[in-house]
């Protein structure tokens, strides 16, 4: 039977991480956004070297499980890092370098991975005629890829992002390993302080749920807002 | 202390190879079916039915993998055994591939719900107004234009699910991270970042071969266009 | 909004009944026949217990089991090696019968399991500092930085009581879920990114240390406590919980568990006298 | 042949056509003509049941339905016996040209794939595209598309044919070719439905104009009736925006 009283207490003791959980999970997501598109750019626009780069590095995280990227970037981060704060003299001991960061770096750069395949398919969406037809008006390249391509794009790409920053949300907990505290963890934390385990996880999977709903719910509300204005 | 060789953490993760292959072959065509199905509910529009697809879709996309391992495994029998089913005996193996099914099937409805939506109107009623029926038009007209459409992002799912067996350990299934993990816990983790790395070359290996294949679909699949005929004008 | 009321009452509906499902476990039974009991134990917790890659489950917890196994006729002991909050939650809904893992008596366990009064071991707790830091108590450690600790496991308990009965001493602690393995654990001491590691002393630290050279010190152990198993509560099982508790008082007795002590440990662990609770 | 009563549709709680009755002989080409949004298009979706009309009668052949209980047999009957040439062509995207004016005889008719391909074969040549048999419809430009489209739609040999604004979505330089293919069908006496806003060519080929406004038949009668000889206020005030030839017409006859 389920402890009512522990899942209350539960509910609040978790409660406690869903803001800085969920404010990781965005953070990461905007970094995830902002490293796909450089890849899908890269990737477009055909630029020699960093192309292959790119394909390499994409191969490498889409293929990696992230619990298994996570531990090579704990144990390896702090010494890349370390070598280019000495190359450039700076006095600063990598091996300092928070738990945090080291969870942003490796979902982010996971993510993006996937990001760019979405990013680069929103933007093949968008047709050339459109691009033509700014250009025909006298936009700038950048004029138009800001505001006519991207919010085109965007519209195409919204349901793929919502999908992502649940992925996001789900590997956070796997920081967990190297000290980041989420849900998840949260509630690992509560169940092994009080073994109450089954309360713990019901608790968990309803912030979740609960937090992908509204997820779902804003990016349905935005689509329809983008759509009413395209 | 006796620590293996690389050749020999190698070899002993491929012994045990096949049991990941399993899962995921298994869990990957049960959950295309399942999702199916579950796109099929909801685009038809069946009351009740529907709004359970939504849920599963939803609960399954939102909440982490391990939860949903250890309600299958060990929720689901003492639940079932209320109404006299008794599946107590069930494997964690069996448990993983049900769990990883339910996964993928939710999160399949989600890109077949798109693609199928991606087909427009005018390709349903000129198959309607020759006289098609449901069936006839689904497998000759409407499926085959879905699949392209559905193919980049059955190809990312199963990236996800391919990581995402990586987890079944927790039950104790002896997949080649629970193997991993073992041979890391048996010296002691002071050779975890090389076994990691080994088992990281096994899954880009696997998701290469998934990419290949999903790459060769698409090439089957997609010797018409997709734009519109009004597009098309320009072309012409 | 009501679409996730209703699914929050859908999914605590599921787990109350699966949690209320009693019975299932225990049909296995038959009357007079050897009752076979699920147990547990962690797999990757070396010289407590491990698996190693070919399936063996070794460690001095596993062999603990197997004698009291040998002692008792009418039950027979499934042993399967499962993650921890695997552990926990699968003895909850009665899929497993009987865990072990190095767990130490809290209010809550007793509360929600059955526990045998008598320990399966000691747990050592001990500190892993720099040689020549001169770092020797839980004091000493104001200011400096604590490795971080396994989520809820007996050791942050150990230091929490301690800090509750010192706050003067105000120590900064950390928690992880305790997947980094010893080896780095002790690694980070070596290379000063922590000052101290605190954590049972039944993990291979010694070999580590031998085998990678490293210059770490273990002053005495902090504390001393008991481990106990944990047994899902059913009527039937009282019964096993009494035997159980027999058995293990007689392979203490007898010296059975100091030999398996020795074995995996290098130490007798019950030549240490028990932490007093304060 | 085609035979309608007290027709209703309504979308949401917008009335689309309030209560239409309609008379079509085998061999009539029907032009309806209208403002936008009056209904026209519904009529021709109701014939092959793509609108799901309120309420409403309906004989066509030897099926006699009642919308307002109609089985799902009826409706593959319906349109088993017309075809439709779309405003936006809709044709097959994943088919080929001859495989989309092949598909439904096999999959509908259950020909032979032979007999299927030579009927298809005979009919492109008919519209003039047996040299794109092999492309698919996006390499085709709308012009072309259409042309398909109507040979798919004549593939399987209906009682009546539906052209739901055929030229609407055409370059005005592509209108030509398939107005010249539609008359070619007119000539052979199939019964046609069309929707239209080319008023010289509704005038040439139909023998039945039927005017509506606001979801009603306001006028319906011969080309002459219509363009030339119209009381009706109404008609007259759409001709005179749409179609000035025809009030022209009428200052000669009066």
């Amino acid at each position: 039977m389920l402890n009512m009283e522990i899942l209350v207490d539960n509910f609040f003791g978790i409660l406690t991480v869903v803001p800085q959980t969920v404010a990781l999970a965005i953070t990461i997501f905007i970094l995830s956004i902002l490293i796909g598109t450089g890849m899908a750019l890269v990737q477009e626009y055909n630029v020699p070297v960093l192309k292959q780069v790119v394909m390499l590095f994409k191969l490498f995280l889409r293929g990696t499980p992230l619990i298994v990227f996570i531990f090579i970037m704990y144990y390896s981060l702090p010494s890349i890092i370390g070598y280019f704060t000495e190359l450039m003299n700076l006095d600063y001991n990598a091996s300092n370098i928070s738990p945090v960061v080291i969870l942003i770096v490796a979902v982010s750069l996971t993510v993006s991975s996937f990001q760019a395949e979405t990013i680069r398919g929103s933007f093949l969406s968008v047709s050339y005629g459109q691009i033509e037809a700014a250009r025909s008006l006298g936009y700038t390249p950048f004029q138009a890829f800001k505001r006519i391509v991207t919010p085109q794009a965007l519209v195409e790409a919204l349901p793929e992002f919502g999908s992502a920053f649940l992925v996001v949300m789900k590997a956070i907990s796997l920081g967990f390993m190297i000290t980041v505290v989420d849900i998840f963890a949260e509630a690992r934390l509560i169940a092994a302080s009080n073994s109450y385990y089954v309360e713990a996880f019901v608790v968990a999977a309803l912030m979740y749920w609960g937090v992908a709903a509204l997820v779902v719910k804003l990016t349905g509300k935005y689509e329809s807002y983008l759509v009413s204005r395209t | 202390m006796i620590t293996p060789s690389t050749w020999e953490i190698v070899s002993l993760l491929l012994d045990v190879a096949h049991i990941t292959f399993i899962i995921l072959l298994a869990s990957a065509v049960l959950g295309l079916l399942l999702g199916a199905v579950l796109t099929m509910i909801n685009v038809k529009n069946i009351p009740v039915l529907k709004q359970i697809t939504v849920v599963i879709s939803s609960f399954t996309r939102s909440v982490p993998i391990i939860i949903q391992l250890f309600i299958v495994y060990y929720a689901l029998p003492p639940l079932l055994g209320n109404f006299g089913i008794n599946v107590t005996s069930m494997s964690a193996t069996v448990a993983a591939i049900l769990a990883l099914t339910l996964y993928h099937g939710g999160y399949l409805t989600e890109v077949l719900r798109a693609a199928y939506k991606a087909v427009e109107k005018g390709q349903h009623e000129a198959a309607d107004s020759l006289g098609y029926t449901p069936t006839k038009k689904f497998f000759r007209i409407i499926l085959p234009q879905t699949v392209p459409v559905a193919l980049p992002g059955w190809g990312n799912a199963l990236i996800h699910l391919i990581h995402d067996t990586s987890l079944v350990f927790a039950l104790g299934v002896a997949d080649i991270m629970g193997r991993a993990e073992l041979i890391a816990a048996s010296s002691f983790g002071m050779n975890q970042v090389q076994v990691f790395l080994i088992v990281a070359a096994i899954y880009i290996a696997v998701t290469f071969l998934s990419d290949g294949m999903v790459r060769l679909f698409e090439k089957k699949t997609q010797k018409f266009k997709l734009d519109s005929g009004l597009k098309a004008k320009r072309v012409a | 909004m009501k679409k996730l009321t209703l699914s929050v009452f859908a999914l605590g509906t599921v787990l109350t009944l699966a949690a209320c499902g009693d019975d299932s476990a225990s049909e296995v039974q038959a009357d007079g026949d050897v009752r076979t009991i699920e147990v547990t134990v962690p797999p990757t917790s070396k010289n407590l217990s491990w698996q190693t890659a070919d399936g063996k489950i070794l460690g001095y917890e596993p062999d603990v089991l197997r004698a009291i196994d040998e002692k008792l006729e009418d039950y027979a002991f499934n042993i399967q090696a499962v993650a921890d909050s695997a552990q926990e939650t699968g003895l909850k809904t009665g899929k497993y019968e009987l865990n072990v893992g190095g767990f130490y008596p809290t209010p809550e366990r007793e509360e929600q399991y059955l526990v045998p009064g008598e320990p399966t071991g000691r747990s050592l707790i001990k500190m892993y500092v720099k040689e020549g830091s001169g770092i020797e108590t839980l004091e000493d450690l104001v200011g400096k930085k604590i490795t971080p600790f396994t989520a809820g496991g007996g050791t942050l308990q150990v230091v929490l009581d301690w800090q509750e009965a010192n706050p003067e001493h105000e120590l900064k602690l950390e928690e992880s879920s305790g997947d980094i393995p010893y080896a780095q654990r002790l690694k980070e001491i070596d290379d000063g990114k922590y000052d101290a590691f605190i954590g049972p002393a039944n993990l291979g630290q010694n070999e580590i240390i031998e085998e990678l050279g490293l210059k770490v010190v273990q002053p005495d152990p902090i504390y001393v406590g008991e481990t106990i198993m944990l047994i899902y509560k059913s009527e039937e099982n009282e019964q096993l919980m009494e035997e159980v508790e027999q058995a293990l008082k007689e392979l203490r007795e007898e010296g059975t568990l100091s030999e398996i002590s020795e074995e995996y440990y290098g130490e007798d662990v019950f030549q240490y006298e028990l932490t007093k609770k304060e | 042949m085609l035979a309608i009563q007290n027709l209703k549709v309504s979308f949401g709680d917008k009335e689309v056509l309030k209560g239409v009755d309609l008379q079509v002989n085998k061999g009539d080409v029907v032009t309806f003509i209208g403002p936008s949004g009056t209904g026209k298009t519904t009529i021709l979706k109701c014939v092959n049941y793509l609108v799901e009309p309120d309420e409403g009668h309906m004989q066509l052949a030897d099926i006699s339905v009642d919308f307002k209980k109609i089985h799902k047999k009826e409706i593959l009957q319906l349109r088993r016996n017309t075809a439709m040439v779309f405003q936006q062509f809709n044709l097959f995207k994943n088919k080929t040209v001859v495989e989309n004016v092949m598909d439904a005889q096999i999959a509908v008719q259950k020909k032979s794939k032979k007999e299927a391909y030579e009927r298809s074969i005979d009919l492109l040549e008919k519209v003039g595209l047996l040299e794109k048999k092999d492309e698919y419809p996006s390499r085709l430009s709308g012009g072309q598309q259409q042309r398909v489209s109507i040979a798919r739609a004549l593939a399987v040999e209906p009682d009546v044919v539906l052209f739901d604004e055929p030229t609407s979505s055409l370059d005005p330089e592509l209108v030509a070719e398939v107005l010249k293919v539609i008359e070619r069908v007119a000539q052979t006496g199939v019964t046609i439905l069309l929707v239209t806003h080319e008023m010289d060519f509704a005038r040439k080929v139909s023998n039945k104009i039927v005017f509506m406004e606001k979801g009603h038949i306001v006028e319906q009668g011969s080309p002459e009736e219509i363009f030339e000889q119209s009381q009706n206020e109404r008609t007259r005030q759409f001709l005179k925006h749409y179609y000035p030839e025809a009030i022209e017409l009428m200052a000669v006859h009066s």
